[in-house]
């Protein structure tokens, strides 16, 4: 007896141990490894350059996943942020040619990311619908409201410190970058440290439960998908300022994509468990393969095959510290 | 051109990155095999990098970006995917030459001159007039039509490109009284989507007299709705756009009326040429127009073709 | 059959979760016609042991033999194969499929894979076995609980098993109900199969069971006959000190003319309460007594705003409440402790912490932002005073066994100093130790003027603790009894005779 | 008293039975409605040679979306669906015109597509990960290979018969309008009197009661990836015939489509609960508001903005019937 009972006082760091920081943290690990490799394969990599051209490019997507992190963590989907990036983009031309007024313009998209974000909201609670098909439908609206709103054509501007917003540095160092680093921050607190954070968990992780104990369950999704918008309007601040031209089809596709990077850091998608910096290493796990294929010049035709082995490694080496059964 | 200002490369060769829109598109394919027939024809050691824009505005951005900063290259052949919003990557940090081919890099996107510092050459033909020139042949098909039924079959209408497309379409095609336009509709450059959407148009429609596409598989996709709703392809104007060697076959054997020949490999060529000229310091012609690069005239009929016999596209798509 | 060779035995089976030893190298022999019960502690790892045997956990180490006969892969397939079933303490059915289709579920009468168009016959076989009341194509999800007991027991037995672990199948059914189950493992012991039988209530191990193994900390202490155990040397071989479980002093019957904390006067809901009335005032502990199916626990939402009133209205300290919610009554000090810890009450994915916290997250809150400190330290001293086990409140809340889930659901809603609390099952699950910390905790309450509104299927917990007590009988409030007067089988015959008599009425 | 017990003898046709019929029945009322507005609107509509073309087009959508039923009943998500399609779409051409055998070409798609499929099911029971990240991981692999395939070029097949499938008729009537009515058939057998069937509602429902009851859950799930596999290679299969040629980037955006479709119709996302004809029925329902817009010549430009709207109306339609409570 005594000998099997000294198996239970046995040292800290136990094969379980490693196999469950593995689990919590594999986004991180892989995140590392491609760090690692990147930087002996390329000496173009490791540069402050093209580390800070890294974040700026990412910076759009970041926002979205951020704010999607707290939609996913209250069981929810944002399948329209693209289509509110879009509406943004030409919006901000819009009211930036309209009224010659550069900051008017570039303060447009994210109030009008957040009333649509809070029309999402209210989609999903009143008509009680699941937002994977609220968001798709109104996804839709919204991306022919840009289309309207243009004719399908593009929305030059011609404004002096437009781009200001989306290319302008301080210190070498790009706005958007800085923009990044303080949304994050703040988000992280807001998720980890405040009542709204908690609220946006037990929403997620059981409703019903939620409900009774006294949750505004239905206030806390809304305020969720406004925060969703305000982040997809924000960025579509960003990105037409950078580009200085709105048009419809902008930002199409980045819905999934920050889906996918959200999920691939790790946060649930059956609602209740999450983190932001979770999402941000996924957004930057993405961004590295292609950044790393791009310096590194290999067969671009191969570069789904490798992030989708990636994104399977990343879920295997997970997978690895969950205890079968 | 300022000539190797970069110069990081090997001592006598050159770095170069072709930015594709997409990777996975018959069409840059193309172009990517002219870039390199020409680098391989060029008396220099020219290594190419390709890298993928996955048809994705940031991605592309990203990648100009990257090329733009530190000395891994010394110029870049591009592919737009999104001109206007490429545009923003200008000028590159390093200063090194860019070619663009199929669209411009700009704002404008009729403006084939150089709209942005860095942007040496452009090697493309405006969308707008390229537009112009399939509806004014429609135009002269119709002549003897009264009503002549156009159906349009464009790309997507939330892209600028098609758009102005279909804003030539329109503006050539108006002004002729016996023309009616039946409907504008979205091929998607997809055979399978426009085949749908043009079996659709010919229930409520179907003694049309042209379908005017801008692309081939477009076009491809009319052929087959045809077909299948028992007209005979050849008794109506087919028109598309790429010069696929699918397509030439087609006008050659009369089932399509026309089509409006892309010069993918050969624009591929002359945009390394021009940039190559950049980096040696030679004489760049800022604007090549593209219906002017390859071996025939660009806007094919079975006439047109059949003073060139041998001729059979550039590309498959 | 041999009957020398048991029919599953484990030997030196260890299993560990994260820092928690749930077993520490237990042996376990099951044999034919016998009920073997377990008997330990909250978080003792009967649970685990259970699931063991089913093949629901792989054992870390330790071996398992069926038949005299070595298994290396063993999972719920290949249990079920080998004729060993469980019924799991927390229900585990399909929601969205019907009683007879979760009851055959993995066993379907099927050609070919083509299913059985006639399979009522066999439910009703089953159903006339168990003698259960139940309604084949009602859906699983729309049941209350005890029925979904009943479905869960009756699953077992559609598997013909061999060996059925019953993990605590009696806590949702009333008396009446775990006399037929008795009934019922006496005829399966009969018949040569061998039952697990693990449950808090020692007086029915002492009667169903033929051997007991007594747990503590995830190691056996021992096994032997029941017949040689009383309840005192069972208890104190599970918490190695003697504890007899009394109830408290029962509270006086508040004067009359005290101003009531509570008036629910008339409300009738469309979860089917119809015009229920009743009053507790300060310091009260009132009892709701009913059948399963009565509606108490529909009274109890109403009152505390989780279902939505159509006529009546609910007074509370004074004020009449208007458009009641739970968050409103919350906030001015009425709680409910909900009967369905799973579905009602926890977020099995966040910490105990965060559960215990969440329904006053504003007390540890300075606009908005969370004073973590004041949070750990209050959910602390709540997880101390209940005795919870492990006492790690950075668990997440879903590694808990069933016993202390129940008590941090308790925690989470002492949490706030309520004025009033509604205990649904408060004791559900909770082992003997536990269960007179929480009678002494109620009585504390009552002395400190809080009113208490208490459910409980252990109708003499209900009897021994109330100052009063109301009948319940088809969502009406049937009378009032007075609960001193009653004794449990008393009780049972009195409810029957109302249940007829309303019936009468509707 | 009894004036209040009267209430519970109503008549049989309650407004809360009409509501529950409007919830459960929504998707049909929409179709029924739209059908009727089209049929009102162009006498081009309602014609025997319109309908069986709207059927036609749609075959491989609702081969997908029928198959996909499975996988989101059993609380999975197929996002690689597109990417087998485009595999089985250059495969089938590149055997084809490898081996100038029409019929092994078009065998190709189904066999590499139930291929593919058991590789997700693997990918989402070994890896234990969410199947939402798993097929979109498998996905870029699958499109990566279809690039692979034909160097991201397009294989033109010019062999007799090849389009036969696809295009070729029987009685007035396209083999592919069979082909789907059979298969619709048999799904919605499996999925309601097979053992199967049974097995894909219970893992939907509750992985864990299903598996204590002795469900092969695993083997259920890689069952239903194979199932949606194989209805994307035989979508493939029929598309790449009838255009006769076969490209890498074939079938983009179906597996969103076919989602889309599958929930509209009203499947529940959270699994457990659906029918095969919803999905049928989501599909025919976004295809009449394509085939009306293309009839009656509206502007494409506001096609999703009515889609958008319809399929709100559908999901408030159907949120009408769920009782407040
Ligand atoms: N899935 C799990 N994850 C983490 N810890 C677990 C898990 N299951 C059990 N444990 C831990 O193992 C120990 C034994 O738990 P078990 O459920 O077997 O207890 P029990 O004897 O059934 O208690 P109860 O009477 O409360 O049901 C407890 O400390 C519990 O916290
Ligand atoms: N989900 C439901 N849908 C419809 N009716 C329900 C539902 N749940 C319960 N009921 C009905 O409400 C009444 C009361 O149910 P419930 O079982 O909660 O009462 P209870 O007295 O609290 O019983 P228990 O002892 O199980 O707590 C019953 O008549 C029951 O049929
Ligand atoms: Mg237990
Ligand atoms: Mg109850």
């Amino acid at each position: 007896m005594t000998s099997t009972t000294a198996r239970t006082t046995a040292p800290r760091i136990t094969p379980a141990k490693a196999l469950a920081f593995l689990r919590d943290y594999a986004v991180l690990i892989l995140l590392a490894a491609l760090l690692i490799v990147l930087a002996i394969a390329s000496p173009s990599f490791f540069t402050f350059a093209n580390l800070v051209n890294i974040v700026n490019q990412n910076t759009p997507l970041a926002l979205i996943a951020v704010a999607g992190t707290f939609v996913i963590i209250s069981g929810s989907f944002d399948l329209s942020t693209a289509a509110i990036y879009a509406v943004g983009s030409v919006a901000a031309a819009w009211v930036a040619m309209e009224t010659g007024n550069v900051v008017l313009g570039l303060l447009a998209p994210p109030v009008i990311g957040l009333a649509l974000g809070v029309f999402n909201g209210l989609a999903v609670t009143v008509l009680r619908v699941h937002s994977f098909l609220a968001t798709l439908a109104s996804s839709l609206i919204f991306q022919a409201i840009a289309v309207l709103i243009t004719g399908g054509a593009l929305i030059q501007v011609s404004l002096d410190g437009f781009s200001e917003l989306g290319r302008g540095r301080i210190g070498g160092v790009f706005y958007t970058v800085v923009i990044l680093i303080v949304f994050v921050a703040i988000m992280w607190f807001v998720l980890k440290g405040t009542v709204f954070g908690r609220h946006v968990f037990a929403v997620g992780g059981n409703p019903d439960a939620a409900q009774l104990s006294g949750v505004r369950v239905d206030r806390t999704r809304v305020m969720v998908f406004a925060l969703s918008g305000l982040a997809a309007g924000m960025a579509a601040a960003i990105g037409v300022s950078r580009i200085a031209s709105g048009q419809p089809q902008a930002g199409a596709g980045l819905e999934f994509d920050a889906i996918a990077a959200i999920i691939l850091g790790g946060t649930s998608i059956y609602g209740g468990v999450g983190a932001v910096w979770r999402s941000v290493a996924g957004v930057f796990l993405i961004a590295l393969i292609g950044n790393g294929f791009d310096i590194l010049g290999f067969n671009p035709q191969i570069k789904d095959l490798v992030t989708g082995a990636i994104i399977l490694a990343a879920v295997g080496l997970a997978a690895a510290g969950i205890k079968r059964r | 051109g300022d000539g190797g200002s970069a110069g990081a490369g090997s001592e006598d060769g050159y770095e170069i990155a072709v930015l594709l829109s997409s990777s996975q598109n018959g069409y840059n394919q193309a172009v990517a095999k002219g870039v390199q027939e020409m680098a391989d024809e060029l008396d220099a050691d020219i290594n190419l990098t390709l890298l993928d824009g996955q048809f994705n505005a940031d991605t592309q951005l990203s990648q100009m970006e990257t090329a733009g900063v530190g000395d891994k290259y010394d110029g870049v052949v591009v592919v737009p995917f999104d001109g206007p919003a490429l545009a923003a990557a200008f000028p590159l940090g390093n200063g090194i030459p860019v070619t663009s081919v199929l669209n411009p890099i700009g704002p404008d996107l009729s403006e084939m001159e150089p709209q942005v510092e860095g942007v040496v050459s452009t090697v493309a033909v405006p969308a707008g007039e390229a537009a112009a020139k399939q509806a004014e042949d429609v135009v002269t098909y119709c002549a003897d039509l009264d009503p002549c039924k156009v159906v349009l079959l464009v790309g997507q209408l939330n892209a600028p490109l098609d758009v102005t497309r279909e804003e030539s379409y329109r503006e050539v095609l108006e002004a002729e009284d016996n023309i009616e336009i039946v409907t504008t509709v979205e091929g998607n450059y997809d055979p399978d989507q426009s085949a749908t959407t043009i079996t659709n148009v010919l229930q409520s429609t179907p003694d049309v007299n042209v379908i005017l596409s801008n692309a081939d598989q477009q076009t491809k996709g009319a052929q087959i709705a045809l077909e299948d709703a028992g007209i005979d392809p050849s008794t109506v104007y087919l028109t598309g756009g790429g010069g696929t060697t699918e397509s030439i076959q087609n006008v050659r054997d009369g089932i399509w009326k026309a089509d409006y020949i892309n010069f993918p490999v050969s624009m591929g060529a002359a945009a390394m040429e021009q940039l190559y000229n950049a980096l040696t310091g030679a004489d760049v012609e800022s604007y090549v127009n593209a219906d002017e690069v390859g071996e025939i005239e660009p806007y094919a009929t079975k006439e047109t073709l059949d003073e060139t016999p041998d001729y059979v596209g550039e590309w498959e798509g | 059959m041999d009957t020398s060779t048991p029919l599953v035995e484990l030997s030196g089976v260890s299993k560990r979760f994260g820092g928690t030893q749930a077993l520490d190298t237990v042996d376990l022999e099951l044999r034919t016609g016998e009920v073997h019960a377990l008997v330990g502690e909250n978080g003792a790892g009967k649970s685990t042991l259970g699931k063991i045997v089913a093949g629901l956990y792989a054992p870390d180490t330790g071996e398992l033999r069926v038949d005299g006969e070595q298994v290396s892969k063993w999972d719920p397939v290949r249990a079920q194969r080998s004729g060993v079933v469980m019924i799991a303490q927390e229900l585990s059915l399909v929601d969205d499929l019907t009683v007879l289709e979760n009851v055959f579920l993995g066993v379907e009468a099927n050609t070919l894979g083509v299913l059985h168009r006639r399979v009522a016959e066999c439910f009703e076989t089953l159903r006339a076995l168990a003698d259960f009341d139940l309604d084949a194509s009602a859906k699983v999800g729309d049941l209350r609980i005890a029925d979904q007991q009943k479905v869960e027991i009756m699953r077992a037995l559609a598997r013909d098993a061999r060996v059925i672990v019953m993990d605590e199948p009696t806590s949702s059914l009333t008396a009446h109900e775990t006399e037929r189950l008795h009934r019922l493992i006496a005829q399966l012991r009969e018949q040569g199969r061998s039952i697990v039988y693990v449950s808090h209530f020692l007086d029915a191990v002492l009667e169903v069971a033929d051997t007991v193994t007594i747990m503590r900390d995830g190691q056996r202490v021992r096994t032997g006959p029941v017949a040689n155990e009383t309840k005192a040397t069972m208890v104190q071989a599970m918490l190695g000190r003697e504890l007899a479980v009394t109830f408290p002093e029962r509270r006086p019957r508040a004067d009359a003319s005290t101003e009531p904390l509570l008036v629910v006067d008339g409300i009738t809901t469309e979860t089917g309460i119809e015009e229920a009335s009743l009053v507790v005032r300060p310091g009260e502990i009132v009892g709701l007594l009913g059948l399963v199916g009565s509606g108490r626990s529909e009274i109890a939402r109403a009152i505390a705003g989780a279902d939505p009133i159509t006529a009546g209205s609910i007074t509370f300290r004074g004020e009449k409440c208007r458009r009641w919610t739970t968050r409103r009554a919350i906030a001015s000090g009425l709680v409910m402790v909900p009967e369905d810890r799973h579905a009602q009450g926890l977020i099995l994915q966040r910490s105990v912490r965060e559960n215990i916290s969440l329904a006053f997250l504003d007390r540890f809150a300075t606009a908005g932002v969370i004073r973590p400190a004041a949070e750990k330290k209050e959910a602390g001293a709540l997880a101390e005073a209940l005795s919870m086990r492990p006492p790690r409140i950075g668990l997440d809340i879903g590694g808990l066994s069933g016993g202390n889930q129940q008590k941090a659901l308790l925690a989470k809603w002492l949490v706030g100093d309520p004025a009033f609390v509604i205990l649904d099952e408060p004791t559900r699950g909770v082992d003997i130790g536990a269960k007179a910390t929480i009678y002494q905790l109620v009585a504390d309450l009552a002395d400190r003027g809080v009113g208490v509104l208490l459910i409980s299927s252990e109708h003499e917990e209900v009897l021994a603790l109330s100052s009063r007590a109301y009948t319940v009988s088809n969502g009406r409030i049937a009378g009032e009894v007075d609960p001193a007067v009653f004794g449990v089988s008393d009780l049972l015959a009195h409810l029957f005779s109302v249940e007829q008599e309303i019936g009468a009425i509707a």
